[in-house]
């Protein structure tokens, strides 16, 4: 594909352009843009059925957008067109996700699982793994300890040889989350990270998501029904509805906003958002 | 699993070289005890090929037990061990190393299919082990001049080659066919037998229109339709038991109406039974015989059906009980100590007949197995299954003058 | 022209025997998720039965089908209830090996009930010939043909249009949700083994009068089911049939026009690549995922 | 102050898998036509507890009785018959089903067919996103759609008692406002309804009777006004990590 | 002390163990203790294990199911008899190329997986295995067809002359090689990344895991295996033929792999003794039951499956149990 312009991107990590993708008849996402600044936590809302998966699927190469272009920064501050990439060639540009219904190996142990994130960081080949080189031990040996590192500043180092199947909901959720974070992302896609999860657990979550963006100077987007951590942790908030833009600004504006109440919040529970 | 009693020292290279030796010096062969001699065979007595490996077995017992019934060899009872190696050629090598070596049986009666027995011919020659009956029809088995290690190979079986020749030398010689077609299945014996017809039709110069079907075909219609066009005057069915149905129903429901010839593993009267309907007023099925239910042979017969009980009619038990009557003769005729050597002499002394008619001389190290043949065929008019002898047993040269 | 039809008209028998088993293969997969290959020894062991009454207790031929297919309802329950039933923590390729393990009983079995002699299994209509175009096709041949889509039409109306039917798929796409709904899975699946075996005993009469009863009878129709299944795509139950036809057809027209030893290897190569470019098979697609 | 008279009975429910022991003897009451939640944090036993009443899960200890029935070993589709029906964890559509079809399931012990058209009409009414996709897979639709879904199945059946684990996940606050609205109608038709919420504010809202879970244990009950004031509540039960 | 029980605790340790206990088999047989024919049918076993290791990578690990491995170790052992007993090459030659034809073509097959899978895969490879199978029977100058193609038992590097005995270390030694590779490669970066790919598709593509490259690399270790596998079986058994590389052995495989235990190497090893050696060893010397040994390893495969879904790996667990249940009671 040919780029005939390259976008500013100062201070941008992801610069959405008027991607659409449709199934069938069915526009899902229309004509949509948005860009996400450097370490901010942009969130993305709106009803069932706007389009939100079907965005970051756009972006994380899963599905091919019809139209649009979708710019992204990479580790190196390169611009990369990332309809230039495979889906599995993302993360190695520092852009990682996780998954609206937990994606993760129900036989593997909790700090394999959150090996796997750290895949495209390893450097040993096939026959320094099968002869066990050293070089392939050492290298090991050191993506575990950052594994566990992560483990321990989500609280769940003491599963980390556990296995995955049979953990409840909420540790998934962190596990998925550890996941992300072992490559170092610019930008982290995180859809429905609190689906599940019990109200206390939420506001852990919160903090959490702020502290990982500071700490680990990334960007992340938010997908989220629940109101309290959308209007708790985002910077800023892009609106969608049937797939086009609604409405965009702090979560205060938001939040006012006559038609996000209309086509989203619903009277009443703005007013719990408030409480 | 077996008794060692006395005098079972020789070991596996079947060491007494002299035939001359004098009877006092020489030892016992391994196997052979006060009471009894034991052989052995391991066959595919499960699975897909149980069909053939039980009555094939149970021949080999049937005789054994009228042996034994009639005072034993010697005063020694023959007793047959058996290992079912499932056609898989590591278990039946296991089988076979376990019987000469743990076991130490004296010889190998009726070694079974083809993959296992060309898998350890080499062990056996090795071994020397007196091996007498092959239930295959293998070319490796084919010796005219077996010295030293290799006399220890006694195969009785008709070799498929050698049918296939046979069967275009009848078309030839007894029906004067000049353009024959063949349908032969993808296993070893319709390959075998095509490889005989396509050599003899070379040498008579008469044209051959081949069609293959698979082994166990249901549905083989596309060769026939193939013959079929082609007009040809005579049909080699060159398949053994579970396609030869297939073949002649599908000949005949397509209105071929040329005869049909056969290989001898389907002269059974269950096979003439299952097609005799579809073929009566069309055409005629013959069939090659390496036995013969004619005349003095019926007495054979008659015994035959009275020890094997349920497969009065097989032609595999009929093969087995052969197998184990070669294998007796041999013994019979060493008189005093019984040795592998003394017994290999004897089985080349002079030919041996076969007790359903026919006779195979191993006499001056040849190893040919049976190179004469009848032709029966199908009698339309027994619904139960009947083959009548229409040619006694020939050799190809008397069948073409 | 007559000789193709011929082709033609001999294959579609064929093809109806190769769809009645694969039909077979379909209902248990769909139902109890396990890919049979042990459809087609069951048949043959039911085809053994209806051979021994016809033969050996000398009952007409359609009581001892009809024998058969009690024979074969009966040997359904009993794999599903002694065996199916306690596979519920067992993964779906374990499952695929536990029909390998019945392979082997039911090989082990027949020669010891039925003997080892190949048998003789008449046709239904014995006599007769149709002459069509230049071709010949039996009454037989015909009623095979004509019975074997009547049978799909049926099963095609039950699965497809009735609460029976939609009560099997639920089974088959989610068992334990069906359940939550009130379907009795159970009863369902135990009538799939029981309906899969008997298409499996009405494909072995059809198939034993071309040969004979043994051992192998139906090796080959298995293989072809399998592939035929494939080839129609497992997601619905009129691919598998159709795929049936296709294989019975394109083999013999390979056979004859291209060659009888390379026909058949032809043909699976043929639907490999096809495969390539339809993953799914010709009428299922791709159940999309989504994350 | 629980007036009606008790409908579903368990009495020391033991649940393991394999050596996890996920109900550890638990006692519920549940009364005709009321609505009552069950509460507590990840992995307390609360979707154990309801795939045990329906069915689904086999217990190692204790009872289940339906009105004046044992349902403790009967077999899932029984019970669903008797007229308990489920909206299950994880939504469980039947995925290669079209959303008409995932209905029609819905219904499945349902007889007559005019009940049948009339639970369409109002599931339709409910969830007007549903009508539009009947004939698309369910495979495809959205998070929260597939959970509407979900829930509008389990309508369909017409049940006596509904088991509702966790509807409100992945949907719209819009929707979730509409559930609850859902359930509150539906107990005023008289239906029993039990269920597991995260959010226990907002189900305390709608809630009768409440039960809170902890490690396969209740650790509290009593009815859903009172608890809602409990300060205990939400320190103590809520937010065990 | 401790570097004693560092040792013990060692897989490595353990892998060796058990490579010098199964090198005394041919001892016992020599003294009497064991039968020779377990000499035969152990060996056999061992190499129907390796190809099973290599098929339980591809489908325990990354989930892609294969009905062609039997295609596979058949084409290496002609490969193999055909380049030592027609071209007069030396072994270690005819292993390369045994080894490296089969494996391009499973690499072929690995393409194709990219689009095709779960039951349609395995079908579609079974048609490969049918095709390979018909080949053996149908190129009479390289397999020698229906009569089947001899080999040799081979001279190692020329001057090491093998017998059945040697054939049998050599086995072994390969064995013992195979299972701590595979348990090097499976226990770091590749088995998470084959094990994320079979768990969920959609995070390991995410994780980075590109698919093509990695289901590439379970088909070329599983046909590497099985052709492993194949040269040893032929020079071993001295002898191929084209119906032994059926369907049935491919299922075997499969049979080996489940009821020893899906991603178990030790698993793998069990099962086929399961499946191949205990008929031989134990079945077939029951009395009475000799003629039923078919039906009664049906039965043995589907009750294992039944009690042990998991793989008789399993069963250590309940062993334990019983052991400390039988202890407790003694004490
Ligand atoms: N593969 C597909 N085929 C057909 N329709 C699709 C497909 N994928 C998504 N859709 C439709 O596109 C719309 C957008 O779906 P998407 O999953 O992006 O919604 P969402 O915003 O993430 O909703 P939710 O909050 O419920 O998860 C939905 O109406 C869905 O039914
Ligand atoms: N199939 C299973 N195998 C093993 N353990 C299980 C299984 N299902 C549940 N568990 C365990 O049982 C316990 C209770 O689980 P349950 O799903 O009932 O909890 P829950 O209260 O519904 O949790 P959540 O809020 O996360 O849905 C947990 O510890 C869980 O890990
Ligand atoms: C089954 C055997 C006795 C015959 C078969 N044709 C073979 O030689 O292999
Ligand atoms: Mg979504
Ligand atoms: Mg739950």
């Amino acid at each position: 594909m040919h780029i005939d312009h390259q976008p500013n991107m100062d201070g941008l990590v992801l610069k959405i352009e008027n991607l659409s993708i449709a199934f069938g008849g069915l526009k899902a996402v229309d004509d949509l843009s948005f860009e996400i600044k450097e370490n901010e936590v942009f969130g993305l809302i709106g009803p069932n059925g706007a389009g939100k998966t079907t965005a970051f699927n756009c972006i994380t190469q899963f599905y091919r957008p019809d139209s649009g272009n979708i710019y992204f920064k990479d580790r190196k501050g390169k611009v990369q067109n990332l309809l230039e990439h495979g889906v599995h060639e993302i993360i190695e540009l520092g852009l990682v996700r996780t998954f609206q219904n937990v994606e993760l190996i129900r036989e593997l142990s909790i700090i394999d699982n959150v090996l796997i994130g750290a895949h495209t960081d390893f450097n040993a080949t096939i026959f320094d793994q099968a002869f066990r080189l050293p070089r392939a031990v050492k290298e090991e040996r050191r993506m575990r300890q950052k594994a566990y590192e992560i483990l321990e500043t989500l609280g769940i180092e003491d599963r980390a040889d556990q296995l995955v199947g049979g953990q409840p909901y909420g540790i998934l959720k962190k596990v998925e989350f550890a996941r992300s974070l072992i490559s170092d992302p610019k930008l982290i896609i995180l859809d429905e990270p609190a689906a599940g999860l019990n109200d206390t657990e939420t506001m852990e979550l919160s903090k959490r998501i702020r502290r990982i963006s500071k700490e680990l100077n990334c960007a992340i987007l938010l997908v989220e029904h629940d109101m309290r951590l959308v209007m708790d942790v985002c910077d800023r908030i892009c609106a969608i509805s049937f797939g086009k833009f609604l409405a965009k600004g702090t979560p205060k504006e938001i939040k006012e906003n006559k038609d996000v109440q209309v086509a989203y919040l619903g009277i009443e529970v703005t007013e719990n958002a408030e409480e | 699993a077996c008794s060692n009693e006395p005098a079972d020292n020789s070991t596996a290279g079947g060491e007494s070289e002299g035939t001359e030796a004098p009877q006092d010096a020489l030892e016992w062969a391994q196997g052979i005890t006060d009471t009894q001699i034991i052989v052995a065979n391991s066959a595919a007595t499960s699975g897909a090929f149980a069909p053939v490996g039980v009555p094939f077995n149970a021949g080999i017992e049937a005789y054994f037990k009228k042996i034994n019934g009639e005072g034993g060899i010697q005063g020694r009872d023959i007793v047959f061990t058996h290992v079912d190696d499932e056609f898989d050629p590591v278990k039946g090598k296991a089988a076979l190393s376990s019987f000469v070596e743990d076991e130490k049986v004296f010889a190998i009666v009726g070694h079974f299919g083809t993959p296992v027995v060309a898998a350890t011919l080499e062990d056996l020659k090795e071994y020397g082990i007196p091996a007498v009956y092959f239930a295959t029809g293998i070319g490796q088995l084919y010796n005219d001049k077996a010295e030293g290690r290799e006399r220890n190979i006694f195969p009785v079986q008709p070799i498929y080659r050698t049918e296939g020749q046979i069967m275009v030398a009848r078309a030839v010689g007894d029906f004067g066919a000049s353009k024959i077609g063949v349908i032969y299945t993808n296993d070893d014996a319709g390959k075998d037998m095509l490889w005989g017809a396509e050599t003899m039709a070379e040498q008579l110069d008469v044209e051959l229109v081949i069609q293959q079907v698979a082994a166990g075909a249901t549905d083989v219609s596309s060769a026939v339709t193939t013959i079929k066009d082609a007009e040809v005057d005579f049909v080699i069915g060159a398949a053994i038991q579970a396609t030869i149905p297939t073949i002649i129903k599908e000949l005949a429901a397509q209105s071929v109406n040329k005869d049909v010839i056969t290989t001898y593993v389907n002269v059974s009267p269950v096979i003439a039974e299952g097609v005799v309907n579809e073929i009566n007023g069309k055409f005629d099925v013959y069939g090659n015989g390496w036995v013969s239910f004619e005349g003095e042979r019926a007495n054979a017969l008659a015994e035959f059906a009275e020890y094997t009980v349920g497969y009065e009619t097989n032609v595999y038990a009929m093969t087995g009980w052969i197998a184990a009557h070669f294998f007796v003769e041999g013994l019979k005729r060493v008189d005093g100590v019984i040795t592998w050597d003394t017994y290999m002499d004897a089985l080349e002394e002079s030919p041996i007949n076969n007790p359903f008619g026919g006779q195979i001389d191993f006499g001056n190290g040849l190893r040919a197995g049976t190179q004469e043949m009848n032709l029966s065929k199908i009698n339309h008019d027994n619904p139960a299954g009947e083959w009548v002898e229409e040619k006694p047993l020939q050799s190809i040269d008397s069948i073409l003058n | 022209m007559s000789t193709f039809l011929q082709v033609v008209f001999r294959s579609l028998e064929t093809g109806s025997i190769y769809a009645l088993a694969a039909l077979g293969i379909i209902i248990v997969f769909r139902t109890s998720f396990i890919t049979n290959f042990s459809q087609g020894v069951v048949a043959m062991f039911n085809t053994f039965v209806v051979t021994y009454l016809f033969r050996t207790m000398g009952l007409p031929l359609w009581l001892a089908i009809f024998g058969g297919i009690i024979s074969a309802i009966l040997v359904g329950f009993l794999i599903d209830i002694v065996i199916i039933r306690h596979t519920k923590k067992v993964s779906p390729v374990a499952k695929q090996i536990i029909t390998l393990g019945m392979i082997m009983i039911v090989l082990g079995i027949t020669p010891l009930l039925f003997g080892v002699d190949p048998l003789r299994l008449p046709r239904l209509i014995e006599d007769g010939n149709l002459t069509l175009l230049g071709a010949d096709i039996s009454y037989n041949g015909l009623f095979n043909i004509v019975f074997g889509i009547a049978v799909m039409v049926t099963l095609f109306y039950i699965l497809q249009k009735t609460k029976v039917g939609l009560a099997v798929r639920a089974t088959a796409s989610n068992e334990h949700t069906a359940k939550l709904m009130g379907v009795p899975t159970k009863t369902v699946t135990l009538g799939a083994w029981a309906v899969a075996g008997v298409l499996g005993v009405l494909s072995g009469v059809m198939a034993a009068p071309m040969t004979s009863v043994t051992l192998n009878l139906m090796d080959e129709i298995q293989i072809n089911a399998l592939i035929a299944v494939v080839l129609g795509g497992f997601q619905t139950f009129y691919g598998p049939v159709l795929g049936a036809y296709i294989i019975g057809i394109g083999r013999n027209l390979l056979l004859y026009y291209g060659s009888s030893v390379w026909g058949g290897q032809i043909l699976y190569i043929l639907i490999l690549v096809f495969l390539v470019f339809r993953p799914h098979g010709l009428i299922g697609k791709k159940i999309i995922k989504k994350v | 102050m629980r007036k009606n008279k008790t409908l579903l009975k368990i009495e020391n429910l033991v649940v393991r898998y394999g050596a996890v022991e996920a109900l550890k003897g638990i006692n519920m009451e549940v009364n005709e036509g009321e609505i009552v939640a069950i509460l507590g944090a990840n992995g307390a036993g609360k979707t154990s507890t309801l795939r045990t009443i329906s069915g689904l899960v086999e217990s190692s200890g204790g009872s289940i009785v339906l009105g004046d029935q044992d349902i403790t070993k009967t077999e899932a589709e029984k019970i669903s018959a008797m007229g308990i029906g489920q909206s299950p964890e994880g939504r469980q559509v039947f995925r290669d089903f079209t959303v008409e079809e995932n209905l029609k399931i819905g219904a499945f012990t349902i007889k007559d067919k005019a009940q049948i058209e009339s639970n369409f009409n109002r599931v339709y009414g409910y969830f007007p996103v549903l009508k539009e996709r009947k004939n698309q897979s369910a495979s495809t639709l959205s998070g929260g759609e597939q959970q509407m879904l979900a829930i509008a199945r389990a309508l369909m059946g017409s049940p006596k008692i509904l088991l509702l684990d966790e509807p409100s996940l992945g949907l719209a606050p819009l929707i979730v406002q509409d559930i609850m609205d859902i359930v509150k109608e539906i107990k005023q038709e008289g239906t029993t309804v039990i269920i597991v919420e995260q959010n226990a504010a907002q189900t305390l809202k709608i809630a009768d009777y409440a039960y809170v879970l902890e490690l396969g244990q209740v650790k509290m009950h009593g009815e859903a006004s009172k608890l809602k004031n409990d300060p205990h509540l939400i320190e103590a039960y809520l937010g065990a990590h | 002390m401790n570097t004693i029980k560092k040792i013990i605790k060692n897989p490595y340790a353990h892998f060796i163990l058990l490579g010098v206990l199964l090198l005394f088999v041919p001892v016992l047989a020599e003294t009497g203790i064991f039968k020779v024919s377990y000499i035969t049918t152990l060996g056999g076993a061992f190499i129907f294990a390796i190809a099973a290791l290599g098929l339980n990578i591809l489908l325990g690990f990354s989930g892609l199911i294969s009905l062609g491995t039997s295609g596979f170790m058949g084409l290496a052992a002609y490969v193999s008899a055909y380049v030592t007993m027609d071209m007069n090459l030396p072994f270690e030659v005819a292993f390369l190329l045994a080894v490296l034809i089969p494996t391009l073509i499973g690499v072929l097959v690995g393409l194709v997986s990219l689009k095709i899978e779960g039951i349609y895969l395995a079908i579609a490879t079974l048609a490969v295995s049918e095709v390979l199978r018909k080949t053996f029977e149908e190129f009479d100058f390289f397999t020698n067809g229906f009569s089947g193609k001899n080999a040799q038992y081979p001279t190692l590097l020329g001057t090491f002359e093998l017998d059945r005995t040697g054939m049998y270390y050599l086995i072994v030694v390969v064995l013992v090689l195979i299972m701590i590779l595979t348990y090097n490669l499976v226990n770091g970066r590749l088995g998470r990344a084959l094990n994320a790919m079979r768990g969920s598709e959609a995070a390991s593509q995410a994780m980075g895991v590109n698919l093509l490259n990695h289901r590439l690399i379970a088909f070329a270790l599983a046909t590497v295996y099985a052709s492993v596998a194949g040269v040893l079986y032929v020079h071993f058994i001295k002898y191929s033929y084209p119906s032994i590389w059926s369907l049935k052995l491919s299922l075997d495989f499969l049979a080996m792999i489940i009821i020893g235990g899906l991603r178990s190497i030790y698993g793998t090893l069990i099962g086929a003794l399961i499946v191949f050696a205990v008929p031989d060893i134990f079945l077939k010397q029951l009395p009475y039951f000799n003629q039923l040994s078919y039906v009664l390893n049906g039965v043995l495969i589907i009750l294992v499956i039944i009690f042990y879904p998991h793989g008789l790996v399993y069963a250590r667990y309940d062993i334990k149990r019983l052991f400390n249940k039988l202890f407790k009671k003694g004490a």
